[in-house]
């Protein structure tokens, strides 16, 4: 059983929040710019994440949904 | 956020049109939640603002009826649905210079009458809308647009001047204090009383930027390591958290 | 007497861009004018910023006919097209967008963001390397006096890669 | 149309009252049920009389802490369903400016009160004046329309105050009666008729909450709070739905026009006057509130000495009535404006007479205007 | 008369500044030693070079907690000697109206300024407009007077802020800037000259503080404050040593009488226009602001295609130079009145043509007007 | 008052338009006497007021120079004056509605801000001018020409609310305190420090008549027998006095 | 009709006597109006208070030439002779002050502050013994409409001894 | 050595506080109205004066000085 990170990408705005509160090292910045000249925050690791929603609380742009994984 | 709680905000005016690490977000974010949790009946909430950053919180984003009013005079505007509607719910969320410079007559009037509202005060220290003026809040020798050299003004400590008003059920927190926040949200949206809220949410573009606080996480950091959870004992250099 | 216009979203620097234009005439001598729109919402919405040149007091100081139309994002094509002379000279961002419009006399699509992101990494001085190519066109201001300008009003660790980028937008091939 | 007839709260009959108090039971018979207010001579009766009434009726009122809260309560309860009021006089009614230019933004209907007292600044408390009738139309900041009620009477205190209710709710915009100290503090016979005409406000319709749709003149609906609405009400500028719209110009011109053309296309429905002795009249008086009083008596003198003099009385001062103005203009000899001020209502007629000079008879000295000085003018107006 | 040449404290020459810069630059010029402010686009920019300029002036700034106490402060302090200052936009002015009508009432210099954005209420905070051209002239409550100044250019805003503030010291009484967004970030070329004209305050001289001695018009001195006068300053109506008379008329129009005629009848000092091509002009333009820029524009593409166009653009916009109007009315073949608003200075033109209808090209959507637009009216009215 | 402070009043407009017994003319004679006993120099002194009857204490009473300003902004005007010339003393003399009610937003900046103005409340629980409706400090149950039923809404304590705003140097005394008030006005008077006042004054007209304290006498009497000198305890059900 | 002006200083009850008389007059069916004027100041300084009665309603509902003129304090009389028509009868209080002015037709002395304070130990009722004098000069309205209104509104403990006062004022001689 | 109780008459409006705050009884309401219509107040008893000031200090309308008596 893990988590799902879903981070919805137009709505990111790339201020990198989340990246710092993750005690799990979840995220990384996308390597390119969007067509809004953003680079948003990626779940890359998303096989760390332990569900403790820091990243979904803390996201000021409400971009970040953590869900459990359906089995 | 969850994605069930969707439908408390309007997600048509997403992205919003805050700056990138806008401490604002995270306090709608919290009070979204809040909402989502309880599964509270939306259409039977007023969420009323003022003018500011601080004031387009709730007005478009959140999927209630939204009162954006005059700069400084939200509360007035509150008073009157909920004094002509006293069934709704009446929150009230807007900015440190919207509520507590220009308007600060009518909050300390209000939390001496303890209108049954909620007051949340998104305060990040600063104009932020206007381009970055010293506000009420802002603390002393920080940089702002109008203290270039530093504020020489002391700031209101939001907590005791409501208290000192006579206002009850008082709380502080920061953007950094994202999940208690959220709970006590919670608290207050169940009851039908006096509440106000100091939420530090931090401005990083006219804030941050002139105070070495320009990162979005950064400034996060900072709350975390600044502020103290209140148990009695108040500290007057410490950010204090908690209820009062 | 030349009228140019700027257009983009907030935080691209176009108002910055005609503001270094219109200094630039100053030291020139011309009568400079330089207006500007942009919203509360200064984050995400168009912006425009105009600039005219001229050798003496310009009664009405906006742009009625751009000359050179600079345009870094797509929707201020749509926004200021009516603003732009049937004789102008369009520069715009196509690292950004495709011009599909039939604006101007002639339209030369510069890769600004593009070439930011790859000499510094970042797209920031994009509307510099924008003001080096529009300078070629505009012929009224030359690199010295852009140069100038940048000297006093951008912070000095910044000033080589402003003016890097200058060169870049000004010495394009196209 | 959703107007109703209702029976009036009071027997119908002969009272004798105080002008604020006449107004203050007009609003109760109109079906005001929110009062946000903040003491000030000379409307403070006006509050005095609904703090009893209100109470016998179980309506809401609340003294707020100064006239911009009062002026921002009455806008948050109106959206809950309330008809709502609020009565100051010159100084507190230049504090409401500001919201009161949120009201007609958001087009709230809400009822303002303006107790004219000697200005400017705070003047003289207990003295009265005409001295707002431009401040009336232009105080608040930014193009703009607005409805004004000016009656002359005790009697029309109470009438107007009815009639500013219905036109707040039915063209979903703030009302301002203004009075004068005079007939504030007049206590006069008022017969009170056994049913009024109340307008309901049309709260489901078809459209958006804010005009800016076509046709821009019609009032769109106006739902209430906590139905389910989910209303976004701002005084920036917004689009039909409310959202708002601040660099947009296509949005921001509809709202403006939508705001002055529902007003000014329906003059008809707004623009009462009434006219004596005007049929062969070559000396035309036009006047307003306690003035008109003076002026009209003026005229009876004047026609028992044989002048033709006739009167315009506006009953509502904004907009005014100005195809009239015209037509009296081109029949009569002499334009006369009597008011208790330096020639406001005299400057706008003035726009309307074909290059005609109007004639000013003027008192801003915190006495009423008399007969005998209106007379004075008519004759030498006469003789000129 | 107590004016000084003095030396401009910027070194002679060609600057490149916004409207806003050039308008606090002016007030530094002119020796204003004290200013209250409040932010508020796009008003701000004043206020930031301000704080820049007073730190290195070593003069005094202070951010109050609003625009009713910004208003506030500047009466204080002026009545310690200080040239004093306070600048806002369109909902900040409608604040600052109640404390406005007291610097009138009490006379005390001081200037105001409005850098007007799209209303009304909150409007369009970034965009243009001319709506406050009224609200400026009736915005505070009672019978009053007031002087207005519409600079055109950003070098206008640097002179006429100067100028503002010898009207203000010269008369004894607030003097209104009334600017554009378009003009307040408007970055544009300024001439600065070598020495400018400055007005110092009369503070000792013949007679009581107050007016209503005769002769009615005079000025009177205005003595400090700390300096053994003992002053008694109201905004109650008062004698003219102060002393409150709330009751009594004749004190009343005696200070109301004043505070009229030492503006009115000094129109020749405070009033100000410019003419263009109007020798044989048969379309006369009257402008004001940002919008006769357009219309200088347009008047010079009409001479291009052979029509007989003129403008007249006002400096001063209250008062207005109704004579002018009168005489110009009687020239034109067509007169037209181009702003951005619904035609507030159309009105006022309106009431001194001889009945001539006055046309209007108007635009209040956030946009300048474009000479354009004035243009086609102008062709249209030739055409009639 | 003694024959020599004459000097300080203007012994033109005596007697004073107050009515019978108000207790804002014993706030001003304290004041007087405050100044006699220091032979204070009078002409580096600024009176600052705003409306009501409060604010006629010292215009025209006082023989300095005299601000009766507008309605509740006495505040803002005062702190023009006093920042413009700094060398002046300024104090502000003014009504409960005034400073506290309509006017509270400007009371509470300046005691944040510290700015180095008294500030003087001349505080009968009502607005006296304007016919007795009820002010900010009318207290619970009162009878006011708006509360006729009596008061539902608690009064600030304005000694907590400006310190809870951050003001130092608060003071309250009663009518009855007239020698202890007047100690306390010369002591302010000699720095140049933000301080206030919250002097109960009484109005026997519009609130003792409603409130059967109609007789001046019984009024300074009951402000004797309700009121406790503060030493380290603060009780709320007494009219606590003293510097706090 | 009759127009009936009465003056006096604040306190005196100037405005309570013209409200009894106006109240009176609409018990007997007509048309009253009454108004008044006093300052801020509203202690001490000079009070008036008119009454017009008619049998229909009246335009100009202030005084213009006073039928009657009741004046209880000297200061009222210079302030408000000009609206005294010269047929007037003027009822003054003679206990207070001496009539030197020449205004109206037939002027009366009633020393009603006297009477109050010999009858009551104060001169509250001075008022109405004035009123009561009046009464018997204006002739519309009789003792039973006025103590009819005096039931209701003076506290019933008053009311004897304002009734007491009325027919001292309506039965003196002179 | 005694005190003297100097009322300015026309400056009383009849209060009476001096009667209800002076410890010796020195003050009594004057029988008669004056022209304003005040029965002010009178020093019937200066010679019980101790000159404690309070009345001097509580009078409202600073109607009241009492000083020392020169010998
Ligand atoms: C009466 C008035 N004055 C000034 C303004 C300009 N204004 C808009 S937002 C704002 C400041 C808002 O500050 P705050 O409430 O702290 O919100 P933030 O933008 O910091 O979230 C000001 C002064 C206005 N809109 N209305
Ligand atoms: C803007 C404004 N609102 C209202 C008033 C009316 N007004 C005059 S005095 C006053 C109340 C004064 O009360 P307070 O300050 O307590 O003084 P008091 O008369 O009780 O001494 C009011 C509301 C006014 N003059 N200006
Ligand atoms: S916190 Fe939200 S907005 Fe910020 S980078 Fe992460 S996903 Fe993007
Ligand atoms: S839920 Fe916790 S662990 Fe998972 S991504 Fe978010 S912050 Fe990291
Ligand atoms: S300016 Fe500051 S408060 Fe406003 S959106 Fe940006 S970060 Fe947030
Ligand atoms: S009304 Fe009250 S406060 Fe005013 S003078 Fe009379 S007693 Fe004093
Ligand atoms: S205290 Fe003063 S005013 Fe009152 S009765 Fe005594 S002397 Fe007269
Ligand atoms: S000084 Fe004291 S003892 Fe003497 S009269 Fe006054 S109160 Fe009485
Ligand atoms: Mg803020
Ligand atoms: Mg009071």
């Amino acid at each position: 059983m893990g988590y799902k990170v879903i981070i919805r990408e137009n709505w990111c705005k790339g201020c990198y929040i989340c990246l710092s509160v993750c005690p799990k090292n979840v995220f990384e910045k996308a390597g390119l710019l969007d067509d809004r000249g953003i680079i948003v925050s990626k779940a890359v690791r998303p096989e760390n994440c332990i569900g403790c929603q820091m990243c979904a609380d803390h996201c000021p742009d409400l971009a970040i949904t953590v869900e459990k994984e359906d089995e | 956020m969850k994605q069930e709680y969707l439908k408390y905000i309007r997600d048509n005016v997403f992205p919003t049109a805050f700056c990138p690490g806008c401490g604002h977000g995270i306090l709608l974010n919290a009070f979204v939640s809040a909402l989502g949790e309880l599964d509270y009946d939306q259409d039977n909430l007023v969420l009323v603002s003022g003018i500011g950053c601080g004031g387009w919180i709730a007005s478009p984003h959140m999927n209630t009826d939204t009162l954006h009013t005059t700069h400084g005079r939200a509360i007035p505007f509150a008073i009157g649905v909920k004094l002509a509607n006293p069934k709704l719910k009446v929150v009230v969320i807007s900015g440190d210079g919207d509520l507590t410079t220009i308007g600060g007559n009518h909050l300390i009037h209000a939390a001496r009458r303890r209108i049954p509202i909620t007051v949340i005060c998104g305060n990040n220290n600063i104009y932020g809308m206007t381009g970055g003026q010293a506000s009420a809040t802002t603390p002393v020798g920080a940089k702002t647009m109008t203290t270039p050299l530093g504020n020489d003004y002391r700031p209101f400590d939001l907590v005791k001047l409501v208290k000192g008003a006579g206002g009850e059920h008082v709380y502080r927190y920061t953007a950094f204090h994202a999940m208690q926040m959220k709970k006590a949200f919670k608290d207050v949206l169940q009851k039908d009383d006096f509440s106000f809220f100091d939420i530090l949410t931090g401005c990083p573009v006219q804030y941050g930027r002139r105070n070495e606080l320009r990162e979005p996480a950064k400034m996060i950091q900072w709350m975390k390591d600044n502020s103290v959870l209140y148990s009695g004992e108040y500290h007057d250099d410490k950010i204090m958290v908690g209820k009062f | 007497m030349k009228e140019i216009m700027f257009a983009g979203i907030g935080g691209q620097g176009v108002i910055l861009s005609a503001s270094i234009l219109a200094r630039a005439g100053i030291l020139k001598g011309y009568y400079a004018a330089q207006s500007q729109s942009y919203g509360s919402e200064s984050r995400g919405t168009a912006t425009r910023a105009e600039v005219v040149l001229s050798e003496e007091f310009v009664d009405f100081p906006h742009v009625e006919h751009a000359d050179i139309f600079v345009v870094m994002a797509e929707m201020g094509v749509k926004l200021f097209a009516s603003k732009v002379s049937q004789e102008a000279i369009v520069l715009y961002d196509n690292s950004v967008f495709e011009l599909s419009e039939n604006i101007g006399k002639e339209r030369i699509g510069i890769p600004a963001t593009r070439l930011a992101v790859d000499t510094f990494k970042k797209p920031l001085y994009a509307n510099i390397i924008m003001l080096g190519a529009m300078m070629r066109h505009c012929g009224m201001v030359g690199p010295e006096e852009i140069k100038t300008v940048l000297k006093e009003t951008v912070p000095s660790k910044a000033l080589a890669d402003n003016i890097k980028a200058l060169e870049l937008g000004s010495g394009l091939e196209y | 149309m959703p107007i109703e007839k209702k029976k009036t709260h009071l027997k119908a009959g002969k009272y004798f009252m105080q002008g604020d108090e006449a107004c203050a039971e007009g609003a109760v018979a109109a079906g005001c049920t929110f009062f946000a207010g903040y003491p000030i001579t000379p409307a403070s009766e006006i509050m005095e009389t609904i703090v009893r009434r209100f109470e016998e009726e179980k309506r809401v009122f609340v003294q707020m802490e100064d006239e911009i809260a009062s002026m921002g309560a009455i806008v948050g309860a109106s959206w809950t369903g309330a008809k709502s009021m609020t009565a100051t006089s010159g100084p507190g009614f230049s504090l409401k400016m500001e919201n009161l230019g949120y009201a007609i933004m958001t087009e709230t209907p809400c009822v303002v009160v303006d107790v004219q007292r000697v200005g400017p600044s705070t003047g003289q408390a207990t003295r009265t004046a005409q001295g707002d009738l431009m401040q009336a139309r232009w105080g608040t900041h930014g193009e703009h329309t607005i409805i004004a009620l000016s009656p002359w009477s005790v009697e029309e205190a109470f009438y107007e105050t009815v009639r500013a209710f219905n036109l707040a709710e039915e063209f979903r915009t703030p009302v301002i009666i203004l009075m004068e100290e005079a007939t504030g503090h007049l206590r006069e016979t008022v017969a009170v008729r056994e049913a009024i005409e109340i307008f309901n406000r049309v709260e489901e319709g078809n459209g958006a909450p804010f005009g800016g749709e076509e046709p821009l003149d019609a009032v769109p609906p106006m739902p209430r709070f906590g139905t389910g609405h989910r209303l976004l009400v701002t005084g920036s500028t917004h689009d039909p739905h409310g959202y708002r719209k601040t660099q947009d110009r296509v949005t921001q011109e509809r709202l403006l026009s939508h705001l002055q053309q529902k007003i000014e296309y329906h003059k008809e429905r707004i623009v009462q006057w009434e006219e004596y002795e005007l049929d062969d009249a070559e000396t035309v008086l036009i006047s307003f509130g306690f003035a008109a009083r003076a002026a009209l008596k003026a005229v009876k003198d004047a026609r028992k000495k044989g002048i033709k003099a006739g009167l315009m009385r506006l009953k509502t001062v904004w907009p005014m009535p100005t195809e009239r103005f015209e037509t009296l203009a081109a029949q009569a000899k002499t334009l006369i404006v009597p008011e208790m001020n330096f020639g406001q209502l005299r400057g706008e007629v003035q726009r309307f007479t074909g290059g005609k000079k109007v004639i000013g008879v003027n008192r801003a000295d915190g006495e009423v205007i008399t007969p005998e000085s209106i007379l004075r003018a008519v004759e030498g107006g006469t003789s000129l």
